[in-house]
């Protein structure tokens, strides 16, 4: 049990600051609020999820904030072409493609993932500037698409629910989840093992792609149009609420539900900042900061006192 | 097989001499000494910063604070100025030590992985310079801190110099003395170093302290070139330049390895890249295409071949 | 069945093989031997696919093949067990055995149920008792390496490979693999066995092939070829003496020079005493998982103690502290060598003075000439192998990084060295080495503690033998009692 | 010591005036807001960006001040520019009983699930400093009072043509890419020297988003690579502070070899220009306090608004800039 506990070292924070917004704030454990919360961490959920995959197989992607932008402008242009279809079909797509790029950089070419998917992050900033006339174009979901419906807040936290849910059970139970640990976990060994190393690698990329880039069809239908700014500095987000999660950046260790309890944690904590509503906005980072340091020494120090 | 190994070695002075023959051809005026002092002096924060990094990424490690903690220092900067420059720099350095000492202590006593560790100061800390200096801008006026960032010594700008010097100090360190060659051990093979009885703690302390008190510095000249302390937007973003510079230099995020030359023929190649798209006025979207390509390039060719494939 | 044809293989600065033929049969037991760096293990990866030959070919069955990587090997019916154990340290036992090849479900997914119940039963053949659900980090070096046997035998190929798999096993475990080993031969599978223990040859193997400096240089049944030539093919070179060139006795004074007194760790060390006078060698003798690395790693403070207390030369030395025990002259040559010894990028030199840099320099800056000094005398006296001191240790041979690490401590000049298997992966040639070597320090007043699990080595080896079972020490033999039937009846004794 | 203009002029400096009151209105019944007694309101301010600009700061002190004058509630939440924050901002300020909302968006696209949240709770929404483009006024949304972006890089434009006689070599230091104050302050300003000035001649256009640091290292390299630079149009007035020390650095005159335009109004530009470096500034007032409130209260009391509210902002140059620098930001 406590083993258990201490493996959700992130649930249990969450749990305590649930409690302690809701006896400190009326408005705050109220469906409204957790519901608002819940639509707007569905974004970051999709990334972090595929967040989570990379780095258990000893990988970073630090792209993910600029193809989930990307996708979000490419939706919305599909949107205004080709309708629901092209909403959907375009983003994925090219963020399947530069998840394929980087996955083929990094593992055939035995490329630093850090560097490979910086090179990304620029490369999909750049592109989506690029399709935007330097960000001057807006495309807008026509009003009356199908696309739209995608957008409603039930279903985005449905979606991402559906998402862990699957990435849970292929984590846990299929050969391609026990290849990622092993991978992760040591990769020569892997190899030696037999195991598609490289196939593995380049396929945990394309995953973490498509769901930033779902991430970006999720909010370009949302948001109703696709919006140029978004997503700068989502990949530290993500890799923060991995990190929260339990899931060591070494690699070949971790759990999707560590990082769902992670997400929600950045969501719950900056919601209770802002319901405190004593801080300016300098001051507000100044504590999100020092709250991050407390989160994750905590975190590290009850997963090593379970060694 | 030696040509092979060459590029590797040397692929970052060879882009390097390569980017600045395409120069001379293509870019007006560009074997001026004025146009090659103003490369040197925009390169000096993200070199001097790249400096500490490249320490940090030999232990294995990153620092993704820096940033931060060059804003930190800005915004103590002219709060101390009354007491004179020297007090003040000196303000800013400690501060910048500190911030080094807490990701330190994150890292070694707490074990938080580096990347996380840091990147809480990468947040806190730039609220922190903000909430110092209360959000404003704030010209300099003290002469002597404006000399350091606009003058000259025989034609060589002062930040330059000092860059300079911050680059000899670093090799020597690495190279020539024991604390290097015990923080290449300690990232080579960090369990084998404990083994030894390296004083591994106090190596990454140490590492964590000198990249905090590298940012400061850069920090400071950079405001000093700036004629004003900017806590909001000095130093955005400068981790990745940083941290580009360094494994475009040869450095390999693996740890284990510090290559300082290369270190500064990374920076200067990563500013070289940006000065010739501004130069010829390439459109940002365009620039940063370019630039991720160009990076890519730059670290393919001299990546860590395996042997036998 | 699997032939390798006229193949090459060059490494930087290295010619590891060279135009190597080489052909094993099905149900064969082949070994193939060599010095330390003659080029087994790089022969065994270009046959699995690891490495691509630079000239020459494979065939299999008669047919050429090419394997681009292991899992081509793999598929194409070779299991490999490689030199290094080449598990995930982070996966559990099971998933460790069934890895690739994961029993599965209606629905597709893993079966885990049914996994642990195949891994149970395989590993109960083999003989291990450990949990399938344990991490496999958890285990000690050889209980590892049965697992990766296991792993190679579970899958029905037609060549198995093992490239040292006894390099860290007890008398016990070599045995039950004799008996995997046999029934594979039984099942007409060709083996291949790479060891440098010459006697398991003999006891398992019937054909044998020599590589020396990546050359066949002979090939044909063992039993045409004694074991004296069979080492001197190896070498190129007589060997003087037999097996083992350990002296026996010592000279010891009867100062002490490390006393460790109730050494206590929760759950690992439950009470070891342990004396050491200068000039002598004491053997810790055990089963695997009895302590042994345990107390050494406590005695040079990389253990916390719980209680306990360790003095060297008469001086009591800070628990848990390694610099401490290093500066009291106290220091420990760790079993993994990989994992806890070199850092595989630096390069010799650097490997060596290490640990003595601080008394290399003036004010932090390191004397290159000292360090020249140093590196000169001990690659001389330790006749290390490498082409230059500039070299990465991670390239040399086992023996050479072995003695480089041995250089590391000596360079500090210390009063007691405690050699966990010093031995181990090292070829015949290089073991006489560093045996001689361990000798002639004995010799010069160094107190030794040596750990092997060769326990002829320790036999021959030690003056006298400590015996530890779960962590606390039960027995001490000496003289005439320092038989390897003394210390098995000792070590199997358990009341 | 210094002052790098700012919060000081929050309320002391000049206030907004409205500059165009017809065009359609909106009223409380048209909209369907939920009416509530002024004094007794909740006031919920979304501000997009950290406060760490003049701009921002004295935005945000002047709508606290205001609040505070006027006696009523005021929640504050800052998006810390991210669009995502906003969102979750808005729906928190609800949550928190907010029944009237002003927000400073951070982009003028993106706000609709935040917009329909304030809508289903029948909360009216102004919108200060940037317009929202493809939401309804008096719909999405109750009104906007801001500046015209597209209007001040036309004025910038107009500055610069006569103060170079019509002949010019122009680099554009833009603002921040992606960003539509960019986008707008750019079209407005090459609009209009297309249309109108044939003799000035835009020869770079680099970004240096909104930095000092950046608009000093870009304009270092802007002229060195065309000497022949006449004019500079920053985006910024940071920016423009920056190509300052940078052609100072370059040893040509700022304001003479070199004319240097901007936008913003803040003091450190307006004090520019009395010391002669700068050539012209166009104001975007960040002064929304008093009429953002008293916009909301004239709501409330049944009044019609205009469904945008243009303010008049103010252009400094020579002639102006020594009388008017104590009433900038
Ligand atoms: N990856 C590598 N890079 C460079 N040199 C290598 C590499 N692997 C092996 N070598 C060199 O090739 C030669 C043959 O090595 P190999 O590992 O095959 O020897 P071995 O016979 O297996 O020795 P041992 O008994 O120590 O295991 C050695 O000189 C070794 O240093
Ligand atoms: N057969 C085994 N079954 C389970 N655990 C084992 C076994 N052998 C070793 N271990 C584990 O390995 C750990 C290390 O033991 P240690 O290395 O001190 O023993 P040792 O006597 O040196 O054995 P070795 O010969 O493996 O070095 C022990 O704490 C024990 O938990
Ligand atoms: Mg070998
Ligand atoms: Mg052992």
């Amino acid at each position: 049990m406590i083993v258990r506990l201490q493996r959700q070292g992130a649930l249990v924070v969450l749990v305590i600051l649930l409690a302690l917004g809701g006896l400190l704030f009326r408005t705050f454990l109220t469906t409204y609020t957790l519901g608002n919360l819940a639509v707007q961490a569905s974004f970051l959920a999709m990334i972090a999820l595929g967040m989570t995959l990379v780095i258990i197989s000893g990988g970073i992607d630090l792209s993910v904030g600029s193809v989930y932008a990307l996708s979000g402008v490419l939706a919305a242009y599909g949107s205004t072409r080709w309708g629901l279809a092209g909403a959907l079909i375009l983003p994925l797509l090219v963020s399947g493609v530069i998840g394929l790029i980087q996955g083929t950089l990094i593992a055939r070419l035995r490329m630093a993932p850090f560097i490979v998917t910086l090179c990304g992050l620029l490369f999909a900033r750049g592109l989506l500037q690029l399709i935007t006339s330097e960000g001057s174009t807006t495309y807008l979901v026509p009003p009356g698409s199908a696309f739209r419906w995608l957008g409603d807040g039930t279903v985005l936290v449905v979606i991402a629910v559906i998402a862990y849910l699957v990435g849970g059970v292929v984590l846990q139970r299929t050969p391609f989840g026990m290849r990622l640990f092993a991978v992760g976990g040591n990769e020569d060994a892997a190899s030696l093992m037999g195991l598609p190393v490289a196939r593995t690698k380049i396929s945990v990329y394309v995953v973490s792609g498509l769901l930033a880039g779902c991430a970006g069809v999720m909010s370009a239908a949302q948001l109703g149009s696709g919006v140029t700014v978004i997503g700068v500095g989502l990949e530290l987000n993500a890799i923060a609420a991995v990190v929260i999660g339990g899931t060591m950046l070494t690699g070949g260790s971790g759990a999707v539900s560590g990082t769902l309890a992670g997400v929600a944690l950045l969501f719950v904590i900056q919601e209770l900042i802002n319901q405190l509503g004593r801080f300016n906005s300098n001051m507000q980072n100044v504590v999100s900061g020092a709250v991050l340091v407390v989160v994750v020494v905590l975190q590290t120090l009850l997963s090593r006192a379970r060694r | 097989m030696l040509k092979r190994t060459a590029i590797r070695d040397y692929g970052v002075y060879l882009a390097l001499v390569v980017l600045v023959v395409i120069n001379v051809v293509i870019t007006p005026s560009f074997l001026t000494g004025d146009n090659l002092r103003t490369q040197l002096v925009q390169v000096v924060p993200v070199l001097v910063v790249a400096l500490g990094m490249a320490l940090v990424i030999g232990t294995e490690g990153i620092d993704l604070s820096v940033g931060s903690v060059m804003a930190i220092a800005a915004a103590l900067l002219p709060l101390y100025l009354g007491y004179g420059v020297v007090a003040s720099i000196l303000v800013c350095l400690i501060a910048g030590a500190a911030a080094g000492l807490l990701n330190g202590s994150l890292v070694t006593f707490a074990g938080v992985q580096p990347i996380v560790a840091t990147l809480a100061l990468l947040v806190g800390g730039r609220g922190l310079a903000l909430v110092i200096a209360n959000g404003q801008l704030k010209q300099l006026y003290n002469p002597d801190l404006l000399a350091l960032g606009t003058s000259s010594v025989i034609g060589i700008p002062l930040t330059v110099l000092v860059a300079l010097v911050l680059v000899i100090i670093v090799a020597l360190l690495v190279e020539r003395t024991t604390f290097g060659r015990q923080l290449v051990a300690v990232g080579g093979n960090r369990r084998a170093a404990e083994f030894a009885g390296l004083p591994v703690k106090r190596t990454l302390l140490t590492v964590y302290m000198l990249s905090g008190v590298f940012a400061a510095i850069a920090g400071v000249l950079a405001s000093a070139r700036l004629t004003a302390s900017d806590p909001s937007s000095l130093g955005l973003l400068i981790e990745l330049s940083a941290i580009t510079a360094v494994v475009v230099g040869g450095t390999p995020l693996t740890g284990g390895r510090v290559r300082v030359i290369g270190t500064v023929a990374g920076a200067l190649l990563m500013q070289l890249i940006s000065a010739t798209l501004i130069k010829h006025d390439v459109p940002a979207s365009v620039t940063q295409m370019l630039e991720a390509a160009l990076i890519a390039a730059a670290v393919l060719v001299q990546r860590e071949r395996r042997n036998g494939k | 069945m699997l032939r390798a044809v006229g193949v090459s293989k060059h490494f930087a600065g290295v010619q590891a093989l060279r135009e190597v033929d080489f052909e094993l049969r099905p149900g064969q037991v082949h070994t193939l031997v060599g010095e330390n760096g003659a080029g087994k293990s790089t022969l065994i990866k270009v046959l699995t696919g690891v490495y691509q030959p630079d000239a020459g070919r494979l065939e299999l069955d008669g047919e050429p093949v090419s394997f681009s990587r292991p899992l081509d090997a793999q598929a194409a019916g070779i299991s490999t067990v490689y030199q290094e154990v080449n598990l995930v340290p982070s996966m559990s036992v099971a998933q460790n055995l069934f890895l690739g090849h994961e029993p599965r479900n209606r629905l597709r997914l893993i079966d885990f149920p049914g996994m642990q119940a195949q891994a149970r039963e395989l590993l109960s053949e083999l003989g291990i008792s450990v949990d399938p659900r344990r991490q496999l980090r958890t285990l000690g070096l050889g209980v590892q390496q049965m697992i990766a046997v296991a792993r190679a035998v579970r899958a029905r190929a037609k060549v198995v490979i093992m490239d040292e798999p006894s390099s860290s096993l007890e008398p016990r475990e070599v045995e039950t693999l004799f008996a995997v080993i046999r029934r594979l031969h039984e099942r007409d599978v060709a083996v291949l066995y790479v060891s440098h223990r010459l006697e398991e040859l003999y006891q398992i193997c019937d054909t044998v092939t020599v590589l020396r400096d990546g050359r066949v240089v002979h090939s044909g049944p063992l039993a045409d070829i004694g074991r004296l030539e069979l080492v001197a093919t190896m070498l190129g070179r007589e060997l003087s003496g037999d097996r083992t060139v350990f002296a026996g006795e010592h000279h010891s004074t009867d100062a002490t020079v490390l006393r460790g007194k109730g050494l206590r760790r929760r759950t690992v060390l439950d009470g070891v005493d342990l004396t050491v006078h200068p000039g002598e060698i004491v053997g810790l003798g055990g089963l695997l998982g009895s302590g042994r690395t345990e107390t050494m790693k406590a005695l040079v403070g990389l253990q916390p103690l719980d209680s306990g207390e360790i003095e060297v030369a008469g001086q009591r030395v800070r628990a848990g502290s390694t610099p401490a025990a290093i500066r009291a002259g106290l220091v420990l040559v760790p079993e993994d060598r990989k994992a806890e010894g070199i850092i595989p990028n630096l390069s010799v030199r650097e490997n060596i003075v290490l640990a003595a840099l601080p008394r290399l320099s003036v004010a932090g800056i390191v004397s290159k000439r000292k360090q020249r000094e140093i590196v000169d005398t001990f690659m001389r006296r330790l006749r290390i192998k490498a082409a230059s001191p500039e070299q990465k240790v991670g390239e040399l041979s086992g023996g050479n990084q072995q003695k480089v690490m041995l250089a590391r401590w000596l360079a500090m000049s210390p009063k007691v060295l405690l050699l966990d298997e010093p031995t181990r992966g090292i070829d015949v040639g290089a073991k006489a080495e560093v045996q001689a070597l361990v000798d002639e320090l004995a010799g010069q007043g160094l107190g030794i503690v040596l750990v092997s699990s060769d326990l002829e080595e320790l036999v021959e080896g030690a003056d006298r033998v400590v015996v530890l079972r779960e962590g606390a020490s039960v027995a001490e033999l000496t003289g005439d009692q320092v038989t390897v039937d003394g210390v098995m009846a000792v070590i199997a004794d358990d009341h | 010591e210094n002052n790098g203009g700012g919060g000081s002029g929050a309320t002391g400096g000049g206030q907004q005036t409205a500059s165009n009151s017809s065009g359609p209105t909106c009223t409380l019944d048209a909209y369907g807001a939920t009416k509530v007694d002024f004094s007794k309101a909740v006031i919920g301010f979304s501000q997009s960006e950290a406060e760490a600009n003049p701009f921002r700061i004295t935005e945000t002190q002047s709508i606290t001040d205001e609040a505070q004058k006027q006696g009523v509630q005021l929640l504050k939440r800052n998006a810390n520019s991210n669009l995502s924050q906003q969102i979750s901002d808005i729906q928190g300020l609800l949550a928190q009983g907010a029944n009237l909302l002003v927000v400073a968006p951070l982009n003028s696209e993106g706000l609709e699930p935040a917009l329909k949240a304030a809508r289903d709770k029948k909360v009216p929404v102004v919108t200060i400093d940037r317009k929202l483009s493809s939401a309804t006024p008096c719909k999405d949304y109750l009104t906007f009072i801001g500046s015209d972006f597209v209007a001040q890089g036309k004025r910038a434009a107009t500055q610069l043509v006569k103060a170079t006689n019509g002949t010019a070599k122009v680099a554009i230091l833009l603002g921040a890419t992606g960003n539509n104050v960019t986008t707008d302050r750019t079209s407005g300003f090459t609009d209009y020297l297309k249309a109108n000035a044939a003799g000035v001649q835009v020869v770079a256009q680099q970004t240096g988003d909104f930095t000092r640091e950046k608009g000093q290292s870009v304009t270092e390299q802007l002229l060195q690579a065309h000497p022949d630079i006449t004019a500079i149009y920053a985006e910024n007035d940071e920016m423009a502070l920056g190509a300052v020390t940078a052609i100072n650095g370059a040893g040509k005159k700022p304001g003479t070899d070199i004319k240097v335009f901007s936008v913003d109004g803040t003091r450190n530009v307006v004090q520019g220009i009395v010391n002669g470096q700068i050539n012209g500034d166009v104001e975007s007032n960040p002064r929304f306090g008093p009429l953002a409130l008293s916009t909301l209260k004239d709501f409330l009391d049944g009044k019609a608004i205009p469904q945008t509210i243009t303010i008049q902002d103010k252009e400094y140059d020579s002639a102006n800039a020594a009388a008017q620098v104590g009433s900038a930001y």
